[in-house]
């Protein structure tokens, strides 16, 4: 029988190495998985390459695995935003790696990986510093760029609900990256405020089917990075 | 109306207003942070439009009252907002895929620099040790049919923003069709920059004066100016 | 206000032009949206170009406007099958074009050309007769084919719900090629079998975004095309 | 069982059954038009497999009772299909995604031959009024991770359909992995095709005789085939 539930986060995100690529879902905190994030604290892998749009806030979440120096490279499209220190800071200093993505562009290469889509054309950065040294090329009189298709070992995502399947359903915006994310990883990891019966999602609302997911941890209150933020929390 | 009060031109919400009276019915728009924000509360009574976010919401209504706040409801500066009745969440290739696709009928963006050819510079200074972020402008300003720019006229120490050649890394070459600043409304034109419209009390040779580019003067063009065109086209 | 209701199926496609580019939802009958494909040739635009999946059944829907001689060339991955004897017999005598699609290709040109992604890589096809004529290029040692995203002037697409913005849900397998191929028309026309109100859809569950819809035509007891294949009905 | 009434070797729902014991607990499967079909029936009991159908529906259950047919609930054989508990709903790009993308562990389809490289033909006779009928069959030889051929093992006629080289037109090059047939299971390996077990009262030497190609056999070793491998890897 097909159960994809994992007891704990800490279980779920097990098997990341050192050295992995990691997806992170979220839209500033909106989507973001932050217990699995801070299981991935606790758990250590180091040298890790992260895929996600920003860079987080304060020293919780994503800004706290990176405060950890668990990452060696970040692929986003806007690591600047509101209470977001620990980023530029080790940026300043050389110690992280940065490969600055058009949110755009980030979302289609994700898709692409999770599609089996090697590279593809967009006209987005056409004429700016982001496309030098990508190929470029004509089609009907417009100028495009070369993008690649990314994939990850692991994807860490949040969503509302789901069943043993993995079948998902995520609220409002904090939808944004995950569905994606889910398609582009060998392994998908996914935390949700509630688990349902197989069955008690309608089929035709899944935003996410569960053959994109592998692994699924409850977490019924998870904590919001700007409530933990304007406490000046810190993790660990 | 609190304009004028201590000096000639537009304010911020002035600005706003100029650009959702340009705005037809039916329009797909996307809103960049800051004054294009502000845009939203000034459609004109009796039209609809419908406001993107990039992050994953068409539909999307103004901010909830206070308290009533949704950390998964936001916008793409983070704020909260509402959903209107008739919108629809989608993911982000989703989302990009309607403004990289030329379903957006309209961008109203920031600038921090606009060249006379309709280059666009907006989300760097190209300083060595600035955290470069560049989010989802050069999407917008690809694929959006429309790019209206809204702006002071001038940087707070009062440098043209509206130069020859942009000296900042570009955002998009040949991308801003309209821009809308606290003295003039601008047109990027195949003639070069063309002015139509004047804020109450500023003049032509003023906005020359604030200019970096040499500008046309169509103020008496009749009409001065088309409506936001190409939008709406297949409502 | 925003309205995209069309008072009839005759009034929705009467903007269909001679030698236009038309996209047909539908996967054999399920999704196809026949009273409009009925209004089309009513309305005898001809030379079109009709990408679609199949190439319809007995004498109605869509073999009946490939019968009435409206049809130049179909793009299409599958245009055989039972009941489909109109299309293999102009085919023979060459009085119309085919260009054969693998479906995932099909799909994803579609999908594309709404995206605007003017082409992209795939792998399907590769080392076989379908892939030549064909851009290949190898990325990271395996083969793949270069295909270009699809764009047509109109869509039609049979959906089960909408409101007055052009909101979409689907029915079960009919959903098919409709989400796409609203993306990917400059004027999507749609039939529905109920009109709700604007709200009257859950803006979790909605499938086509109404950015990607124009008209919207209702048809509450739309005809099955199996059912007038079986009582030997013909169109018109 | 019904086996070998008149002849030896397995029938049609005995190749099912051949192929079904083979697929793991959890796998993601997709089954081609013809006996593919009937392997749907014979999943072993403990084990659940997941079926796709690449017109959009993961969770494809049996053939509904006689009128509770759904005309918008079909599979890729437009035959009506019912949707088990769990199952979703979703349009060709997304379906195709999980093909193209590698998420499908599986396919089972038919063929009308295979090469001794793995090379498939199943799609056309390449006769020159036949009318060309792709589908998904390049997609799926393309993109799913492991590729099984049930099929009678020779044609109608006799003819070898497991041959040195495809003579029809491929639908992909060097995609299949393993082949089932009336008279026995077949996997293509990078040494040849290693036949690793045989139906009752079927000898090697039967096969290598309706077989084109050169065989070897594999009927002793321990085991004799692996498992569907890389299948639920990561479940």
């Amino acid at each position: 029988m097909i159960d994809k539930r994992a007891s704990s986060a800490a279980v779920a995100v097990a098997a990341v190495h050192d050295g992995a690529t990691v997806m992170i879902g979220g839209f500033g905190e909106a989507g973001s998985p932050i217990e699995l994030i801070h299981a991935l604290i606790d758990h250590g892998a180091r040298n890790l390459t992260v895929v996600t749009n920003n860079t987080g806030s304060g020293q919780v979440g994503l800004a706290a695995l990176i405060a950890n120096g668990q990452v060696g490279k970040m692929l986003c499209s806007y690591p600047r935003s509101a209470n977001s220190t620990v980023f530029p800071e080790l940026y300043r200093q050389g110690k992280i790696q940065l490969e600055l993505v058009p949110q755009g562009t980030l979302a289609e290469r994700i898709r692409a990986g999770g599609a089996g889509i090697p590279a593809f054309f967009t006209a987005t950065s056409v004429g700016t510093v982001l496309a030098k040294g990508k190929e470029q090329r004509s089609f009907a009189d417009r100028d495009y760029v070369m993008e690649y298709g990314l994939r990850a070992d692991f994807a860490l995502v949040k969503a509302e609900k789901a069943d043993r399947h993995g079948n998902l359903i995520y609220n409002k915006t904090a939808r944004n990256f995950g569905p994606i994310m889910c398609m582009a990883a060998a392994t998908t990891i996914v935390q949700v405020k509630e688990l349902v019966e197989a069955g008690g999602l309608d089929p035709e609302e899944i935003v996410t089917p569960g053959i994109f997911v592998n692994r699924v941890v409850v977490v019924p209150h998870p904590a919001q990075e700007s409530q933990l933020v304007k406490e000046g929390r810190c993790y660990p | 109306m609190s304009a004028a009060k201590h000096h000639s031109g537009w304010n911020r919400e002035e600005m706003a207003r100029r650009v959702a009276a340009d705005i037809p019915d039916g329009a797909y728009v996307n809103l960049g942070i800051g004054i294009p924000e502000l845009v939203a509360q000034f459609v004109p009574a009796g039209r609809e439009v419908i406001f993107q976010t990039e992050n994953g919401l068409l539909g999307m209504g103004p901010a909830p009252t206070p308290g009533a706040e949704d950390p998964e409801l936001i916008n793409a500066g983070k704020k909260a907002v509402t959903a209107l009745p008739g919108a629809a969440y989608f993911h982000h290739a989703d989302s990009f895929a309607m403004i990289r696709g030329g379903h957006i009928d309209i961008c109203v963006l920031g600038a921090m620099q606009v060249s006379a050819q309709g280059d666009l510079a907006n989300w760097s200074t190209g300083e060595s040790d600035a955290i470069p972020a560049v989010g989802g402008a050069m999407d917008l300003v690809a694929g959006v049919k429309q790019i209206c720019i809204v702006t002071e006229h001038t940087t707070k120490t009062g440098e043209p923003k509206i130069v020859t050649a942009c000296t900042y890394p570009l955002t998009g070459k040949a991308v801003v069709d309209r821009i809308y600043t606290n003295l003039a409304i601008i047109d990027v034109t195949a003639d070069g920059l063309a002015v139509t419209a004047l804020a109450p009390g500023v003049s032509f040779d003023d906005v020359q004066e604030k200019t970096g580019a040499t500008l046309l003067d169509h103020t008496q063009h009749k009409p001065a100016r088309q409506s936001l065109a190409s939008v709406g086209e297949n409502i």
